[in-house]
């Protein structure tokens, strides 16, 4: 039973990470109906902003955590601009491949920049771990958790009750309509982009910290399951990445420990498809109606 | 890539003649591309030593870089190249077992000889005639090490292992090899290379073994984090390791979580060999900080084969015909002679980590 | 060969097509070098990926990002045939491709309830799921360490040593492969998939049976990338699983979309072009992959609709097919090239 | 108040207007009626800025808006109910309305107003929690127009707002067009039910194929023996 | 008794949710005839459209088709049963062309399946041509024919309805549901569009359910009418009965003279 409970709390902390990031694929997918594949790489590109400022600039943890966030929102405007909106009238696969092109260049750069060498993320979040019986909860198991519950909260508030979320909420369903409704589409879309990447930069930044690395390709294997968690959950429904990111996060820890670890991202995957053949839409994605 | 100026992109016919050329893969991008520079540093020493020496039969090196990133895909590609440039004698690499094990039925084919420089599976003892490596296989650092933790009195060990030809490879002799002496393995779980971040649940499941010491079958990376997070959840045992452990960068990256950790290779700053030393300060000299293993793997493997151009000859097949006789050469390893499988035999040294430097181990 | 051109060509360019065919034949006699004809195999080995790919995702509307599955299941099961029974890969290739066929059956059975992007989630999620099984179920697989030593191609006493044989073994796959293509796309059956991908509901009420067309081509599509994969096998000699990652699938993809889908010329040129790139910009070193991504930004910004143009896409050959046949009128032609119905 | 002068608009290389110039004065209700295809809907979006102009100016209360962004025309005053009726599938049919008064910022103001529409259109009201993509055709044209009335526009676009309605709702929504208007707003409106429009209209253009072939008032309009022939019936 | 009917609609329900789209509706339609579906918007006419062609499964109640029940069937399978339809909202394949677009309504009586093209030859070209001979014979009836090589994308509205009358016709359907076919059509084309219906009705004995908010047109071409009024059948009759049936007057037309259309 200790192993049980100990990987819920590894798997809802790595889970709560996840569905920080599938917020991004989230937001970006119900505006433009593309699956950002840069979405990934650009929390990388986040994290490395993060170590800079921690390491070069001496930041604390906190003020280095929003700053970078601040930049790579900015840095998510900017990629939206150079290679997504140009493709925006064109077929939604013409620009999964520039996010695709983007996805390359980012990781590329960060290895010319940076090296392809694991850094490590050596900020001190001291403080003993609380430990429940043989279960052991570390301090920045806690901080991964609260940070993204508070910022998941604070998005969904913000996209539900304000008449921004709204318009984004239209803008996702069909730009000219938005217009006409005298809404800035092209400011809600990187308004989009900017949360999605500030987002992002969180998540990649408390996972650089909590396995203590950082390194090019790390948003790879994050985004991969993260946009997972997005789908499970119903993609384009924040409460559904929320859903599905804690979900696939226990369901992929019990099972590694349960069953076989080297199987553990298959058992994630087999699960993936099973809900999606029960439930076509994922957990809480509504179905778009379309009557004929 | 390939080092522009090291490697030859327009070789005409009638440069050939006057330049030897021998390829070098390894992986000089990708997941492990630290351990690719140091390669690429000690190899481009050797090429520099030798052609300051006046090269070979008064021509000079060249060697050709090819970066394998660790991939036996990118791997076959690279031994494709290289097999079919005629002008390319030998290969120093590759340097994991997996791409080694990927180019290897490729130079076999064409009679180009290899030497491999990182790849410890036992699979590689049966990979054809032209297939040599510079370091023993894990068949038999495995057994050397399950022998080193029950002389130290540990009886129920965890292991974790790199999910590939060396890890596993090297977990499966060990487990033997314990198991043999009365000892007890209690958890084995697998990780991959590169990929692996996580290992929270590998962690929580040996912990629940309870294993009074921890064996890890696989990389420095790895390695660094395995420890890191175990600390986090309260896991803290004796560890001992694989040669895959023995760089620099794992105190780099595990600082204090991996002090006294114990592990097996067969090269150190303070070995005794006038070779050593010699690599050691031209290697400083040359690029201002420590060689590693894999920089002196590099180096011996380089040497050997522009030994054997010497003394064998201008031709693959000449290359080949020495190298099967190679005896006792003396190298920044130690000595190194092939047996008539191409494979190594040394002995390893035992080394620990205190106040953050691999030191040999002294009981 | 003359049979074979006649199967592969459409009536109207055979004359050209015939030359180019014959020039593409002829290339080993003139580039002696084994590494620009180990290029031009890959080349051969990505066009069958794409058009197999093509078929899916461009002509029936499918996006499938788990393609490179159908690839690895192809040059395992061939790569166990030749190992474990000694099977000649004249043999083996085939039967790679059924087994790997059956698998295209079990992806197109959840086209049944899904559809646009969750079937690509679950197309993804296959993907990882055959790599994941190739790399824990070691008994089998040799997880990790793949499979190496995959005996080179022997025909009776004569054993593949150049690189000169699978230059025309894999030209004579892509081009059965574009004949079969062809065939498909230009038929009564490729206009059924082409008004899937148009409007699903809408084919289906006017009586396409749109499971069974979607669950057909990814068989057939299955089929020719597992055939590929098994020719991967017999040529590399060695397959591990890192050679069928979610990454091989995208590239393939790409192929596909930036060639300009629904359109056979469209895959090939994808398939070369972006095979070519990396292997130009290899002198670039570190920068190559750097270069490599900004310049697929750059394309899809100026090519949106890939490099064919898209006035040749969607097209359904049938009716050109049957006028270069003089079996329908073609008094009239309009201004964009296409038959109109004699008055 | 509104003026096209020699606006010129192309799908790629296919010219759909060919030098349209028009005027609505302040107060009136113009119609457009033409043939299918005849480029009615596209100097809608012209005008709202949805389409690029290939050349020719239109102008707006004396300022050139053309080359504007839809968002700042919009906030001029200027509100469409295209064609198709635009509805916001996901959204509620509150969430309907309430974008319809975006760009608004008077709170009260905007309640009364939703009120009005809510009156107007009971079914609305009824409804105000199901999404938009779940309504019948004739429902959601009544919440296409009950959205464009949440702007307050002082220039109203309307494009084929009778399409699909049963008969009394036609006369419903034409009567309420003619309220709207009575109460100081200029309409656009854009009809294939060429009868009911020249009905309520001031003055109509008759458009064929990008080009405006003849125009007038409503009666004389309704007097010509071609316009008769072609969009009246008998 | 129900030997003639080709479509019997026995007491059908359809829910979605908690809402009651249609109520316990029951109507019948003989061999050949040409019957009218109308009623406010919202009322259900749409949605016994989707039941009847396998869209939607009705959620009490059965659908015969003659004589046979055709409850949960696939659109396709109905098609092959015989029916066919037209969409509110137009359903075009949009980047084929005319003749294509009519081509696939054809697909389902083509013989000559994957093998047939994998094979080839001529036979199967012969086939083909006669399928092309056919669909051009569909779109010249309903007066497309010099746009024959046009993508559907490109037509005007108006034409795009007729393209998919062509299309339907095209299976070989008997039994023909059109949904608005006259929607955003001008009088001219409507005048037009009136004809091609007899023509199809009178001259190729199609069975027809038209719903159509043209009231004239309605009136002008129906044999029978049914009146839906909040998913319920509120009428049943001849056009007369139905021009001065008060219920029908109340919940739809709206004054005793659909024909008075002008407001001022
Ligand atoms: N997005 C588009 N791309 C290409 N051509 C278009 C596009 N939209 C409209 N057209 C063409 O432009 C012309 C004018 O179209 P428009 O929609 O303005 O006509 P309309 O008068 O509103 O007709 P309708 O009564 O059918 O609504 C038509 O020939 C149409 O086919
Ligand atoms: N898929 C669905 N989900 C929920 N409600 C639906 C669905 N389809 C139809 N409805 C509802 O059922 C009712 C009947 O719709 P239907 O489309 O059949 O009307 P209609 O008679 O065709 O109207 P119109 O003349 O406006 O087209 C409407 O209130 C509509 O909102
Ligand atoms: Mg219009
Ligand atoms: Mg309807």
């Amino acid at each position: 039973m200790d192993v049980f409970f100990q990987q819920l709390v590894n798997g809802l902390t790595v889970g709560s990470l996840y569905a920080l990031i599938a917020l991004g694929y989230t937001m970006v997918y119900g505006i433009l109906k593309i699956i950002n594949f840069a979405h990934g790489d650009i929390l990388m590109i986040g994290t490395f902003i993060g170590l800079v400022l921690v390491m070069n600039f001496h930041l604390a943890f906190v003020p280095a955590l929003l700053l970078a966030m601040f930049i790579t929102a900015l840095m998510g405007i900017l990629v939206e601009r150079l290679a997504y909106r140009p493709v925006r009238a064109a077929d939604k696969l013409i620009a999964l491949l520039s996010a695709l092109g983007v996805s390359i260049f980012l990781v590329n750069f960060a290895q010319l920049v940076w090296g392809t060498e694991t850094h490590p993320f050596p900020v001190n979040i001291s403080g003993e771990p609380i430990i429940l019986g043989e279960v052991h909860i570390g301090t920045l198991q806690i901080w991964a958790l609260g940070v993204s519950l508070l910022l998941m909260v604070g998005l969904h508030f913000f996209v539900n009750h304000t008449k921004m979320g709204v318009a984004m909420r239209a803008t996702s369903f069909n730009v000219d309509y938005a217009r006409l409704m005298g809404i800035n589409v092209d400011n809600i879309i990187s308004i989009t982009f900017a949360i999605g990447s500030a987002l992002a930069a969180a998540a990649g930044i408390l996972i650089g910290v909590y396995y203590d690395a950082v390194y090019p390709v790390m948003g790879y294997s994050a985004g991969l399951k993260a946009f997972t968690a997005a789908v499970l959950g119903g993609i384009g429904s924040i409460p559904g990445a929320m859903l599905g990111g804690l979900l696939l996060g226990v369901l992929e820890n019990e099972g590694a420990a349960y069953l076989s670890s080297g199987y553990k991202d298959a058992i994630a995957f087999a699960l993936l498809i099973i809900i999606l053949l029960i439930k076509p839409t994922g957990l809480m994605g509504r179905r778009e109606q379309q009557k004929v | 890539g390939g080092d522009e100026k090291n490697s030859t992109e327009n070789k005409s016919a009638s440069d050939a003649g006057k330049e030897i050329r021998v390829g070098v893969a390894g992986p000089f991008t990708g997941a492990i591309a630290e351990t690719g520079t140091t390669i690429k540093n000690a190899v481009l020493l050797a090429e520099e030593q030798i052609n300051q020496a006046g090269g070979i039969n008064g021509k000079q090196v060249k060697l050709d870089l090819q970066d394998d990133k660790a991939d036996p895909k990118e791997a076959a590609a690279v031994a494709n190249k290289f097999a079919s440039d005629k002008s390319i004698l030998a290969v120093v690499g590759h340097y994991t077992s997996s791409t080694t094990l990927a180019g290897a039925p490729i130079y076999n084919r064409v009679g180009l000889p290899h030497i491999g420089i990182g790849c410890t599976s036992p699979a590689i003892t049966s990979a054809g005639p032209y297939t040599y490596r510079v370091l023993t296989s894990d068949a038999y650092d495995g057994e050397y090490v399950a022998n080193w933790m029950i002389e130290e009195g540990f009886k129920n060990i965890a292991v974790a292992y790199e999910n590939d030809d060396y890890g596993k490879g090297l977990a499966d002799v060990f487990k033997a090899k314990i198991e043999s002496l009365n000892g007890k393995v209690v958890a084995m779980e697998p990780y991959n290379l590169g990929e692996t971040k996580d290992f929270s649940a590998i962690l929580t499941k040996f912990k629940a073994a309870k294993p009074d010491s921890l064996f890890i079958a696989g990389q420095y990376n790895e390695a660094a984090m395995l420890l890191k997070q175990g600390k986090g959840i309260g896991f803290k045992l004796p560890v001992f390791g694989s040669n895959g452990l023995y760089s620099d960068a794992l105190i780099k990256l595990g600082g204090a979580d991996v002090e006294g950790l114990k592990c097996v290779g067969s090269f150190h700053q303070s070995a005794p060999s006038q070779e050593a030393k010699d690599f050691i300060a031209a290697y400083k000299a040359k690029y201002n900080q420590e060689p590693d293993i894999w920089a002196a793997y590099a180096y011996d493997a380089a040497n050997i084969l522009f030994a054997a151009i010497k003394n064998g000859g201008e031709d693959r097949e000449k290359i080949n015909e020495y190298l099967t006789t190679l005896k006792d050469f003396k190298g920044a390893t130690g000595v190194t002679t092939f047996d008539e499988n191409g494979d190594c035999m040394k002995e390893p040294l035992k080394l620990v980590i205190q106040n953050g430097k691999f030191e040999l181990y002294i009981k | 060969m003359e049979h074979l051109a006649r199967f592969t060509l459409n009536y109207r360019n055979k004359a050209v097509s015939l030359v180019f065919m014959i020039l593409l034949a002829l290339i080993p006699l003139f580039i002696a070098n084994d590494y620009y004809i180990h290029v031009l195999i890959t080349l051969g080995l990505f066009i069958i990926l794409s058009l197999s790919l093509n078929l899916v995702s461009g002509y029936t509307g499918q996006l499938s990002i788990g393609h490179a599955a159908f690839y690895g299941i192809g040059a395992y099961v061939t790569a166990l045939l030749m190992l474990k029974l000694n099977l000649s890969f004249l043999v083996a290739i085939p039967i790679g491709g059924l087994v790997t066929a059956f698998f295209g059956l079990l992806l197109g059975l959840p086209t049944m309830r899904l559809a646009g992007d969750y079937l690509a989630i679950v197309t993804l999620g296959f993907g990882e799921i055959v790599r994941l099984v190739l790399l824990n179920w070691d008994k089998v697989t040799r997880g990790p360490m793949g499979l190496p030593g995959i005996p080179a191609p022997e025909l009776g006493s004569y054993v593949f040593m150049s690189k000169i044989p699978y230059y025309y073994t894999v030209f004579i796959i892509v081009l059965i492969t574009v004949a079969t293509m062809r065939r498909i796309v230009n038929s009564g059956f490729g206009l059924s998939l082409i008004a899937i991908s148009q409007d699903e509901l809408a084919a289906e009420a006017v009586g396409i049976n749109t499971l069974r067309c979607k669950i057909i081509s990814f068989i057939i599509s299955a089929f020719f990338a597992g055939i590929a994969g098994g020719f991967f096998a017999v040529y590399i000699s060695f397959v591990s699983p890192d050679s069928f990652t979610f990454m091989d699938s995208i590239m393939v993809l790409e192929m596909v979309v930036l060639g300009g889908l629904a359109s056979i010329p469209g895959s090939i040129i994808g398939a070369v072009v972006l095979g070519l790139i990396p292997e130009i910009l290899r002198f670039m070193a570190e920068y190559r992959m750097l270069i490599f991504g900004a310049l697929m930004v750059v394309i899809v910004i100026f090519k949106p609709d890939g490099f064919w143009s898209a006035k040749k896409r969607m097209r359904n050959a049938i009716m050109k097919d049957l006028a270069a046949r003089k079996m329908i009128d073609t008094k009239t032609v309009s201004p964009r090239g296409e038959y109109i119905e004699g008055a | 108040m509104l003026e096209l002068k020699n606006v010129m608009v192309n799908y790629g290389v296919i010219p759909a207007l060919k030098s349209i110039s028009f005027k609505v004065e302040e107060g009136e209700i113009v119609t457009l009626i033409g043939a299918n295809g005849a480029g009615k809907s596209t100097i809608l979006k012209a005008i709202c800025g949805l389409i690029k102009l290939k050349g020719g100016a239109i102008t707006y209360q004396g300022d050139t808006i053309s080359g504007m962004g839809a968002h700042l025309i919009i906030r001029r005053g200027i509100s469409q109910v295209p064609e198709g009726r635009g509805i916001f599938a996901n959204l509620t049919v509150e969430e309907n309305l309430g974008l319809g008064a975006y760009v608004r910022k008077d709170k009260a103001e905007i309640n009364r107003n939703l009120k009005v529409v809510y009156d107007r259109f009971p079914r609305l009201f009824e409804r105000r929690k199901q999404v938009g993509g779940t309504l019948s055709g004739g429902e959601q044209q009544m919440l296409a127009i009950g959205r464009a009335l949440m702007a307050a526009p002082k220039l109203l676009l309307l494009d084929e707002p009778s399409m699909g309605l049963a008969p009394l709702v036609v006369k419903e929504i034409f009567k309420i067009i003619k309220e709207i208007n009575q109460t100081g707003t200029t309409i656009l409106l854009v009809e294939q039910n060429a009868r009911m429009a020249l009905s309520v209209a001031n003055r109509g253009y008759v458009m064929e194929t990008g080009q405006i072939i003849s125009h007038g008032t409503a009666r004389e309009l309704r007097d010509n023996e071609d316009v008769k022939k072609a969009y009246l019936g008998h | 008794m129900n030997i003639l009917k080709v479509l019997d609609i026995d007491s059908v329900t359809i829910r979605f949710g908690g809402l009651e789209a249609i109520r316990d509706v029951s109507f019948a339609v003989d061999e050949g005839e040409l019957l009218a579906i109308i009623g406010p918007n919202g009322a259900g006419k749409t949605t016994i459209f989707n039941a009847m062609t396998g869209i939607y499964r009705p959620t009490q109640g059965n659908i015969l088709f003659k004589g046979q029940l055709i409850n949960g069937l696939k659109p396709n399978q109905l098609v092959l049963k015989g029916i066919a339809r037209t969409f509110q909202n137009i359903r075009l394949f949009s980047a084929l062309t005319v003749l294509e677009n009519v081509m696939v309504g054809w697909q389902c009586r083509s013989r000559e399946g994957l093998w047939g093209a994998l094979a080839g030859g001529k036979r199967v070209a012969v086939n083909r041509v006669e399928a092309i001979n056919q669909c051009r014979e569909y779109i010249e009836m309903v007066g497309l024919a010099d746009l024959m090589e046009e993508l559907a994308t490109n037509l005007p509205y108006g034409k795009q309805r007729l393209l998919e009358i062509a299309r339907a016709l095209a299976t070989g359907c008997n039994l023909l549901l059109l949904d608005e076919p006259a929607a955003g059509m001008n009088a001219l084309e409507r005048e037009e569009l009136i004809s091609l219906i007899r023509h199809i009705s009178k001259n190729l004995r199609k069975t027809i359910i038209l719903i159509e908010h043209d009231i004239n047109l309605v009136m002008n071409i129906s044999e029978r009418i049914v009146v839906l009024d909040h998913g319920e059948k509120i009428a049943e009759g001849t056009p007369g009965e139905i021009r001065t049936n008060q219920k029908v007057i109340e919940a739809y037309l709206g004054s005793e003279d659909p024909l008075e259309q002008e407001v001022v």
